[in-house]
């Protein structure tokens, strides 16, 4: 694996992000959306692994910083940052490295279990952690309060996981080598 | 790829980009660390007036961007009059409406490769320890290129399916529009190497 | 009964009414994005081996999408074996076959055997049914070896000839091959063209080398979208490779491949 | 000078110390997911007109990409113009440019005025200078209208001269051509074979078609990723055509194709 094949692999990770921010959103009632993008971080920790994950999501947020519009819903810029949602955004790094780790450390595990079991622990509750304490700061509400509006989210980020487990166990079957997280 | 930079241009275009980013953090930090009613109305009505200084379009335009932010407002409001803390509740409503608009402001005034240059400029000093800040531009002009591609793929992918099937693609065609992006990756990777990659000045 | 006009012009042959022709393009115009791509394509012909020749950007490919119902025509028809292929998607299937100019944008499974299983198992095939067609397909072509190849493995020339493989076994009436020889070396060449003449199908074959299909009869040469001539292969073909070659004796090329 | 010699036997000319030669591959085996893709290739050469023969799946492009130094050989050196490629990617830049197989491979950025571009800035070359240069490869084609032009909308053989401008206008000492006219018209493919001749760089042509390259200095005739033969081009190109023309013959297909 050379440097511009690890480039374009994260480049293209990044991309994908974007992409599933294509997929219709729902926006709950106090605002923020049911996001397939939460699915492109676990990918991103089940396949590239923790390194290359959160680069590929850091990338992602730093573009959104820059103001490309690729957040769910074509949103983007700096107002993401000072937002209620601001930390599920900058806990996607975090996310998907984590879940590049727990995947790692799970190599003696078959691939649909192990990456399912890294995007539920980087997913959902490393991203929850943030985001949970974004909303807390931004709407000035205390950590259990905030904690009680994320729960309607855990239905939808169980399915993203295991799907998450399916996708990297077919990606595995398909390009071994592509498969970094087991490489 | 469009980016959120406003057309209509404005005097804060020509203004220099890390100069806003900077004045961006300073006011940010400011409006948290006041919990004042009249400050934050005042600095609500202060960035009212910047808005609506370039014209109609701009001012209707940076409305738009801050409208999905309603329902936080809602569930606010209603909150604190339930806990009969009102002021509290419109205090917190304010600061974060002020706060989002007034990053807007900076996004829409300052174009990408603007953004782009602050940031090399942040990440030279880290180029001694290692940071590529040459691969960093390139994975997001990579970024730039890729989304309309995998879009295109999608779509001829798409065909393909729909040459030997009466039934459209559906959720079966995520897992080889993924293996064709991860070849077209390998094939950009050989291409990029093939015009001399981003490892040139690293002696190797 | 093969009765092609030029462009816009179309005369209904007193035989069509009862028998439904094996291809039969109405004044087909495609615009995409605003611009022109297809202009007024009128073909109606049951000749076996149909040619398509014209110039890189004429708009081959695109006229291939159209016959096979990929994309449907903003203006006129298109009937394949009597298949309104842009609407009745369930016909078409067993109508018209297409393999693609580029094997990367026609394969979808990463291994041979999935890829030439899913059109099979997509016109209702039994399982079993499905795994000895595929088989024998593979078995034709001394390739049985191949099942559980890696696509990801396999040179260019070896991913087109699974492609064909794919749409062989789908034995649809009609077949478009988009310029199936480019990156095939003479062996397989030669045994392919041995397939394709003994194939019950009838072939429209797009290529830009007029000798390929020399012997073919009918040839529709296209250029900037519309027909430019049309007829026996025999005055057609003389014709386009004429046209080609004068072309490509000029030193400015401000025209070409335009 | 021009001097190579059958798989492994590598005998070194008195000339070959001062001066290197364009092209020098020693004993080169490349050996991928255990299957040995390239066995024991020697070539040295300093002819400016190369042709690499073989049948679909024999390794030529894989050969190509380690002649571009793309792929690290894993026995045996490569060196183009005296750079030994797989290491020295910026001495590799002006000596080796490679045209792809397959233009979608080979193309990276969306429009064609940036896909000219990028090689020149990779080289080190100044703004002004890179929009001149690609201005002027773009005029040599007659393609000055193309530069804001989108890929996606280019037709496959347009995207083929794409790819070939870019390479052109980075004017490296060895041209290695993965079947270059394989998806073009018979303008554009004589055009380009003007073009081709006239350039200064010397030319590796891959490709299948023995006729194309009858008038070459130096062709190498590969087989299951081994030297089969080579020599001056009237020798080996008949005695390729011969032999795949007797293979294309036979019915049994069972060792065609790969
Ligand atoms: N999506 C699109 N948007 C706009 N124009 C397009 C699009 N796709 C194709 N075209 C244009 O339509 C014309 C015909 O393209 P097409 O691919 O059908 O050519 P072709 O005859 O198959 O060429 P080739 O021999 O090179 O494969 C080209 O000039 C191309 O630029
Ligand atoms: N990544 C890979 N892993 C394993 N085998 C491979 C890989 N890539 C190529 N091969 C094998 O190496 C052989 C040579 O492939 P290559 O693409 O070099 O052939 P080629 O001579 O260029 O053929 P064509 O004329 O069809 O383009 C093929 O048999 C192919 O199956
Ligand atoms: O678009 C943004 O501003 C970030 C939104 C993040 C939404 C989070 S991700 C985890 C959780 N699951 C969802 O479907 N949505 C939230
Ligand atoms: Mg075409
Ligand atoms: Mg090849």
């Amino acid at each position: 694996m050379n440097s511009e094949h690890n480039v374009v692999q994260i480049a293209l990770f990044t991309a994908l992000i974007a992409a599933l921010g294509l997929v219709p959103q729902l926006t709950l009632a106090f605002g923020v959306p049911i996001t397939a993008q939460s699915l492109g971080i676990m990918l991103c920790g089940t396949v590239l692994g923790a390194r290359r994950g959160g680069l590929a999501a850091l990338l992602f947020i730093g573009l959104v910083a820059l103001g490309l519009p690729l957040l769910a819903g074509g949103r983007g810029g700096l107002g993401v940052f000072t937002s209620p949602t601001a930390g599920f955004a900058l806990g996607f790094p975090v996310a998907a490295f984590a879940t590049g780790w727990v995947m790692e450390r799970l190599s003696g595990v078959t691939v649909v279990l192990a990456a399912g079991i890294a995007a539920v622990l980087g997913g959902v509750v490393v991203l929850y952690a943030f985001g949970i304490s974004g909303m807390a700061i931004v709407l000035g509400r205390s950590l259990t309060e905030a904690a009680l509006l994320v729960t309607a989210f855990i239905p939808g980020d169980a399915v993203k996981a295991v799907l998450a487990g399916i996708i990297t166990a077919a990606l595995y079957r398909a390009r071994p080598h592509s498969v970094f997280s087991r490489s | 790829m469009i980016s959120l930079t406003s057309p209509v241009k404005t005097r804060a275009h020509g203004w220099p980009a890390g100069g806003k980013l900077l004045a961006l953090c300073v006011v940010s930090v400011v409006l948290f660390a006041v919990p004042d009613l009249m400050f934050q109305f005042a600095a609500a009505m202060s960035v009212v007036l910047l808005y609506a200084l370039p014209g109609r379009v701009f001012l209707r335009h940076g409305l738009r961007r801050i409208w999905p932010l309603w329902p936080f407002v809602v569930v606010l409001l209603v909150w604190h009059v339930f806990t009969d803390a009102w002021a509290e509740g419109v205090v917190i409503a304010l600061r974060m409406l002020t706060a989002v608009a007034l990053a807007n402001l900076v996004t829409m005034t300052t174009s990408l490769q603007a953004m782009m240059d602050v940031v090399s400029w942040l990440l030279r000093p880290f180029a001694r320890f290692g940071v590529n800040v040459r691969a960093i531009e390139l994975a997001a002009a990579m970024v730039i290129r890729f989304t309309p591609v995998l879009g295109e793929k999608g779509t001829a992918l798409a065909l393909a399916w729909r040459a030997r099937s009466r039934r459209p693609a559906g959720w079966r065609v995520i897992v080889p529009f993924m293996v064709l992006a991860l070849d077209d990756a390998g094939h950009v990777s050989e291409a990029l190497r093939a015009r001399g990659g981003i490892e040139m000045d690293k002696k190797s | 009964m093969s009765d092609c006009q030029g462009v816009g012009i179309h005369v209904k042959s007193p035989f069509m009414s009862d028998i439904s022709p094996l291809l039969r393009l109405d004044v087909v115009d495609l615009r995409i994005d605003g611009r022109d791509v297809l202009r007024g394509i009128t073909c109606v012909s049951d000749a076996r081996r149909i040619a398509v020749l014209g110039r890189n950007g004429s708009g081959k490919t695109t006229l291939a999408r159209v016959m096979a119902g990929l994309k449907a025509p903003t203006g006129g028809t298109v009937h394949i074996a009597g298949v309104d292929v842009a609407r009745d998607r369930r016909g078409a299937l067993g109508a018209v076959g297409i393999l693609f100019q580029n094997p990367d944008h026609q394969i979808i499974f990463p291994t041979v055997g999935e890829e030439l299983s899913f059109g099979l198992s997509q016109m209702g095939m039994t399982k079993v049914a499905v795994t000895d067609r595929v088989e024998q397909v593979l078995a034709q072509f001394g390739k049985s070896a191949w099942h559980d190849a890696a696509i990801y493995q396999l040179s260019q020339g070896q991913r087109q000839l699974v492609c064909l493989m794919a749409i062989l076994a789908m034995a649809p009436k009609v077949i478009i091959l988009d310029e199936p020889f480019a990156g095939l070396d003479i062996p397989t060449m030669m045994h392919l063209s041995r397939v394709l003449e003994s194939t019950d199908a009838a072939l429209v074959h797009i290529t830009h080398d007029p000798r390929i299909v020399a012997h073919y009869d009918h040839v529709l040469w296209i250029e900037g979208g519309a027909v430019q001539m049309q007829g026996a292969a025999a005055e057609v073909a003389p014709a386009f490779e004429a046209a080609m070659t004068e072309l490509g004796k000029r030193d400015d090329l401000s025209d070409i491949a335009g």
